[in-house]
């Protein structure tokens, strides 16, 4: 096994509001190897953007890592000073938003801005900057790249603007990319050229990929690894084809089973998980999913279920696990 | 199907919007279509197609630019003020985004109540007994009745919504995006609720959405549209087995599968470039600057393509839907 | 610099001007001329005949249609007529004089307005609920909640009082005005008292738009993309948030032409403001309508003025 | 029925027992906690008790002069010394309150009805009825307001009615364009699209949707108002144009005092300050207002 190019440690962010303390992220660790796609997969709220943007230590006031290590080449991102942060940000790990029209400044060219990405991380002559950011714009296959960088973002198209965005993050040819919701914001035939630039970004430049989102085709169709995260946790992980195919989590479970499939001509009644998630200023005691699992047991209601291994390179923190659910329900049933 | 009554019927339906220095958004064109009683049709396309202008066309939300819309026989943009006003009734609209749906300053019992007193229906302990069933009905506690809507969370909001748009016994509701805006884990719950009701009360739908693998799982028909026009009309099951349209064809195979060995098998059809702006839509066939099997200039260029019928109950607009590849 | 487009759309709005010239003249001078009470005689009573001379001489022995084309005409050609109380002192001269001088003081109250405005407003923001912040919040809201004369007042007291001896008399304002240009201290002391409530106007709302900007989603961009926070928030956030505080410009040049009205007064500045109040006074309603006049090219000007600087700060807006 | 989705009702309880509240509810709750607006309130209350008594008592009478010295400084019979004529300032500026007070209140009124008015039609019926409301909004925001409040009062006379028709006449627009732009963005909110597809008769969507929701607004912008009016009044006063003596106006009494400044400044300043706390107590209290009515701008 290589040495991951990033390992988060025990990470806990909160955002201390005037109602109470958010415990948005609570306790993530996980490894990311070099050259991977690794999904983070989760419903609005469940920590996966903040966790993200904890890595590159861009949470807003009022959150703050509370807790944890971010290990990159060896050195802790949480406690580095500003400068050091700022030397990684867009060098060596580069991040892309959701929504492209809002995430790009409406007043400067997006040339400009790719251009300052480049001098933000040594000097660089300003034509080399420009041919650079036009070589950029072309490798994300934006057309007449030599006139459109001078174009401002309101001039591109949506699936434009998310190559622009792209294009800035591979600037300085970063190991790691986070995309948080890169196709959240686009249609489905643009999501579909938006994956594959980012799968052929992966597989030509090796660069790692960390994808962030809530939609479990979009991590189906580009990643090899997935984190589940539930209400500020992470409660499965693993390979992509393990986690579709046997999931262990009854919450991975359910939310596999509650999606309408294209593929299916069945017109079943879809699972539905019942209630909502939690408030995480309150988080319920023991297991976060236990008020909305069908499985549970009493365990679930005072233990908080670590992660434990459930197979190979598959871990979930449940106590009963899907194996065992099905089995004991088959056992009912027969 | 064809040998019933439609409930409600579209003919020629134009909707232009005003869009400064005399261009107009193109935002409905032409478009013609029935919907049976009893049955759920799925509306399906991507953002700015003209699918939520149609369904506040079909409601009367909206008035048309030009066209007629026939409910139970009667053309509703011919009626005004209280003619129209009684119509509503009937016609009940589930809306895309439940925080903007509900009045912030309105508990939920009068805002399940409201539709009721315009109609002078129920009055006093009878009213307040209908408000409390009503929540009952949709699965939300009736003693929540004087709650006011930022209280709920996402999916109980969007319950209040079903409840307010059940609240007259309408024939036909039209569901405007109703489960984007919620958690995934949320979306399940709305989708067999309005299944539920659907069985109980005798419902219509006419669903809209942008994701075609929802809209297939609850609709008997779906209607798929591109800038302003209806360019598949077809059987749930048949559209998704035998698309007779390019862009219909395009729209399944983008759609991601979540399952990774079902999607690293299939051969994805990438769309060039995206939707055009519809206020100067591409001359002839509206797809044609991103069709792979588009003929050049002629036909596609310069005529555009009747929406006729390919396959029994099955309708597209192509001129060469016999091109289209069958297998997804 | 400017496309034809723009250059066209500055044309159009010029021609604009001088149609919202005639058009306000007009109002003012129908609305005057439709008074009970003769304006030219209200006060004064000279015998029949030399009253109908003075009649004559004013054109007003002529129907109102006839006097309002011989107006107009007089208008196109620059020529807004005669002073009613001074007889043969010239309108046009008089204000083209008089609004240099409130020029000077003017500008002195914009750079107030806006350096002093601005400054403030990024510190309070960048500083958001540090004891900098609270400072310059509180500072800005008991700004514009003093009325001019009020702050024109203390400065009288300050530096004509309390700290007299000791800046030995510099600040400290003698009433008049010497020469054609007034000395820097004539100019700096009003220009302040005109310009501080509309710096603390522009302060809060450079401050609550720099806080929306910094919450924005491509400053946080520019943040992941490694730029130090001084460009952060010079190039990414200021210049968003300065958007805006130009679409408030032109009132604020409307309210600096009305305060001067009083600032003027106080100092005994000889421009537009003390002419206004001076002519209102005395009914002189010739120069009265000329003012009017000139504050509505004025401000036109001023708002064509933000409009441009309109599309130099943001690429989306254009003519 | 079939299943009615089973969520169990203790959940709903838990996650939604913390107290009910509307909106306005919260609003309140957020006033309380800001102490300069709570200030402010105490201090306009008192100011209003001023007013009030003033209409029936003052230590001395406001229009007497020659009580004492002329110029005379603060002494223990008048707190606040004598004006250049010998009369009590102190019974001035409760009298001043009274003036600066009417003139407040009472444009705001006439700003909120007119405004409310044009606003609500021009927004919600739109067409060619809000071209035109507009186009005149339009044209008195580049107008300089305090110069038409003054040639109005010059050319209609200087009473107090007339001082806040001519104040409200530069001011109507303000609330105009608010309540139209309020307007204009509720009637696109998918609860009015709701109510009248529920079947709400205009009148019912205006008054039972548009107005409340634009109400939180519109209150923080009369408050915002009435200190704009005042100083208005003041700026009249203070060139002379006022409310007409003897009745104190405290912008008449700044003025009055203003040439002898240096030798005796209370006379200055007594109605200076009283203006600018009350000016300041208002515009604290519209920024409160506009903090607890509009929590998304809450920092």
């Amino acid at each position: 096994m290589t040495q991951p190019a990033l390992q988060v440690k025990d990470l806990k962010t909160q955002f201390f509001t005037d109602d109470g303390v958010v415990q948005a992220v609570d306790g993530v660790s996980f490894d990311l190897h070099p050259g991977e796609t690794l999904g983070i997969v989760g419903e609005s709220g469940c920590g996966k953007s903040v966790t993200a943007l904890s890595i590159l230590r861009l949470v807003q006031e009022p959150g703050r890592i509370v807790n944890g290590q971010i290990l990159f080449k060896g050195d802790d991102i949480v406690t580095m000073s500003d400068e050091e942060v700022r030397e990684i940000r867009g060098k060596d790990i580069a991040m892309i938003f959701q929504d492209p029209l809002s995430s790009l400044n409406p007043v400067l060219t997006v040339g400009f801005q790719i251009e300052e990405a480049i001098e933000a991380h040594g000097k660089v002559p300003g034509k080399m900057a420009l041919s650079r950011a036009v070589a950029l714009l072309k490798q994300v296959r934006i057309p007449a790249a030599e006139s459109r960088v001078h174009d401002y973002p309101h001039q591109f198209s949506g699936g434009m603007r998310q190559r622009a965005m792209i294009a800035m993050g591979l600037a300085n040819s970063p190991s790691i990319l986070i995309a948080d919701e890169p196709t959240t914001a686009l249609d489905v035939t643009v999501q579909a050229q938006i994956l594959e630039l980012l799968r052929d970004l992966n597989r030509d430049l090796k660069t790692a990929i960390i994808l962030i989102t809530h939609n479990m085709g979009v991590v189906a169709s580009l990643c090899t690894r997935v984190l589940v995260m539930y209400a500020g946790r992470i409660v499965e992980q693993g390979p992509v084809e393990q986690i579709f195919k046997d999931p262990q989590h009854p919450y991975t479970w359910s939310l596999l089973q509650s999606i309408p499939r294209l593929d299916s001509d069945r017109h079943d009644r879809l699972l539905s998980i019942e209630g909502f998630p939690p408030d995480l200023i309150r988080p319920p005691r023991g297991c976060r999913f236990h008020p909305r699992c069908q499985f549970k047991i009493d365990r679930c209601l005072h233990d908080d279920p670590p992660l434990l291994n459930v197979g190979p390179d598959q871990d979930a923190a449940c106590w009963v696990t899907m194996r065992r659910a099905l089995a004991s329900n088959g056992e009912r049933r027969g | 199907m064809a040998d019933r009554t439609p409930l409600l019927r579209a003919e020629q339906v134009v909707k232009h919007f005003p869009a400064g220095l005399g261009a107009s958004v193109k935002a409905v064109e032409k478009v013609s279509l029935e919907i049976y009683p009893g049955e759920t049709v799925g509306l399906v396309g991507e953002s700015g197609c003209g699918k939520s202008t149609l369904g506040r066309l079909i409601t009367q939300l909206l008035p048309v630019t030009s066209g007629n819309i026939f409910f139970d026989g009667v053309d509703l943009t011919k009626l005004r003020g209280e003619k129209l006003r009684q119509y509503r009734r009937q016609l009940q609209m589930i809306f895309q985004d439940p925080y903007s749906s509900l009045d912030p300053r309105m508990t939920v019992g009068d805002i399940i109540a409201e539709p009721l007193e315009n109609f002078g229906l129920l009055r006093g302990r009878a009213k307040d007994q209908r408000v409390q069933e009503l929540l009952k009905i949709v699965g939300l506690n009736p003693y929540f009745n004087n709650r006011y809507p930022h209280e709920f969370s996402g999916g109980q909001r969007q319950r209040i919504g079903i409840a307010r748009a059940l609240a007259l016994r309408p024939k036909l509701i039209v569901a405007d995006e109703p489960i984007s805006a919620l958690d995934v884990s949320i979306q399940a719950q709305i989708i067999n609720l309005m299944e539920d009701l659907q069985k109980e009360f005798q419902l219509t739908y006419l669903f809209i959405a942008h994701d075609l693998s929802v809209v297939r799982h609850i609709s008997d028909r779906v209607m798929v549209m591109y800038l302003g026009k209806i360019v598949e009309v077809a059987d749930s099951v048949e559209i998704y087995r035998n698309p007779r349209h390019p862009y219909t064809k395009a729209l399944l195979s983008s759609i991601p599968i979540p399952d990774p060995e079902v999607q690293s098998k299939r051969r994805i059809v990438a769309l060039a470039g995206e939707i055009p702006s519809p206020v100067n839509p591409p001359s002839g066939c509206r797809f044609h600057t991103r069709c792979p099997i588009a003929q050049l200039p002629t036909p596609c260029a310069d005529q555009e393509p009747p929406l006729e019928d390919k396959a029994r109950d099955h309708r597209a607009a192509c001129f060469f839907s016999e091109k289209v590849p069958v297998a997804v | 610099m400017f496309t034809r487009g723009a250059l066209l759309y500055i044309g159009q709005r010029l021609v604009l001007i001088v149609f919202t010239a005639v058009a306000v003249s007009s109002i003012v001078f129908l609305g005057v001329h439709r008074l009970p009470g003769d304006a030219l005689l209200n006060e004064r009573r000279p015998d029949p005949a030399a009253e109908a001379a003075l009649l004559h001489y004013y054109h007003l022995d002529l129907p109102l249609p006839e006097q309002y084309v011989r107006y107009v005409t007089g208008l196109l050609h620059g020529d807004l007529g005669e002073s009613y109380v001074n007889r043969g002192v010239q309108i046009t001269p008089l204000l083209l004089r008089e609004a240099r001088v409130s020029a000077e003081v003017g500008a002195a109250a914009l750079v107030f307005t806006i350096g002093l405005g601005v400054l403030l407003g990024v510190i309070a923001a960048v500083r958001q609920n540090t004891w900098v912040d609270y400072l310059a919040t509180t500072t800005s809201i008991i700004g514009y909640s003093m009325p001019n004369f009020v702050i024109a007042s203390l400065l009288f007291l300050l530096f004509g009082v309390a700290l007299y001896s000791w800046t030995g008399g510099a600040l400290f304002y003698n009433s008049g005005w010497t020469g054609n240009y007034g000395t820097l201290d004539q100019i700096l002391v009003p220009g302040f008292a005109l310009g501080f409530p509309y710096a603390s106007i522009v302060a809060r709302l450079t401050r609550a738009s720099m806080l929306e900007v910094i919450r924005q989603d491509y400053v946080r961009t520019a943040r992941a993309k490694g730029l130090t926070g001084r460009v952060v928030i010079v190039r990414h956030a200021l210049r968003n948030a300065l958007i805006p505080v130009v679409t408030i410009l032109g009132p604020l040049v409307i309210g600096i032409v009305t305060g001067s009205v009083v600032i003027e007064n106080i100092f005994g500045i000889p421009g537009l403001g003390k002419e206004f109040a001076a002519s209102i006074l005395n009914r002189d309603y010739n120069i009265v309508i000329g003012l009017f006049t000139f504050y509505a090219i004025i401000i036109a000007l001023a708002n064509l003025l933000v409009d441009l600087l309109y599309t130099v700060i943001d690429p989306r807006i254009r003519y | 029925m079939a299943t009615a989705p089973g969520i169990t009702e203790k959940y709903i309880e838990e996650t939604l027992a913390h107290e009910q509240t509307s909106l306005w509810g919260d609003a309140w709750r957020r006033l309380r906690r800001n102490r300069l607006a709570l200030v402010s309130t105490v201090f306009l209350t008192l100011l209003t008790l001023v007013a009030i008594i003033a209409q029936f008592w003052t230590p001395y009478s406001y229009f007497t002069q020659g009580l004492g010295p002329i110029y005379q400084g603060p002494t223990a019979q008048h707190w606040l010394g004598l004006d250049q004529s010998g009369r009590d300032i102190l019974s001035r500026l409760m009298l001043g309150a009274q003036v600066s007070l009417k003139v407040g209140i009472g444009t705001q009124l006439v700003v909120i009805v007119v405004g409310v008015i044009i606003g609500l039609v021009a927004g919600f019926y739109r067409g060619f009825l809000d071209t035109i409301i507009s186009t005149v909004i339009n044209i008195f925001y580049g107008i300089p307001d305090l110069l038409v409040a003054l040639t109005l009062v010059l050319l209609l006379g200087r009473s107090l009615a007339i001082i806040i028709f001519a104040i409200a006449f530069t001011q109507w627009m303000n609330m105009a364009r608010l309540v139209r732009g309020q307007t204009l963005a509720l009637r696109e909110r998918e609860f009015v699209e709701a109510a009248r597809s529920g079947g709400a008769k205009a009148s019912k969507i205006i008054f039972r949707h548009i107005l409340p929701n634009a109400l939180g607004p519109l209150i923080v912008q009369a408050t915002i108002g009435i200190p704009m009016a005042i100083l208005f009044e003041a700026f009249l006063s203070f060139l002379g144009l006022g409310v007409p003596p003897p009745t104190p106006s405290w912008g008449a009494m700044a003025a009055d005092g203003f040439h002898a400044i240096r030798i005796s400044p209370h006379i200055v300043l007594a109605p200076a300050i009283a203006l600018s706390l009350t000016l300041m107590a208002f515009n604290f209290l519209g920024d409160g207002l506009r903090d607890a009515l509009d929590p998304r701008q809450k920092r």
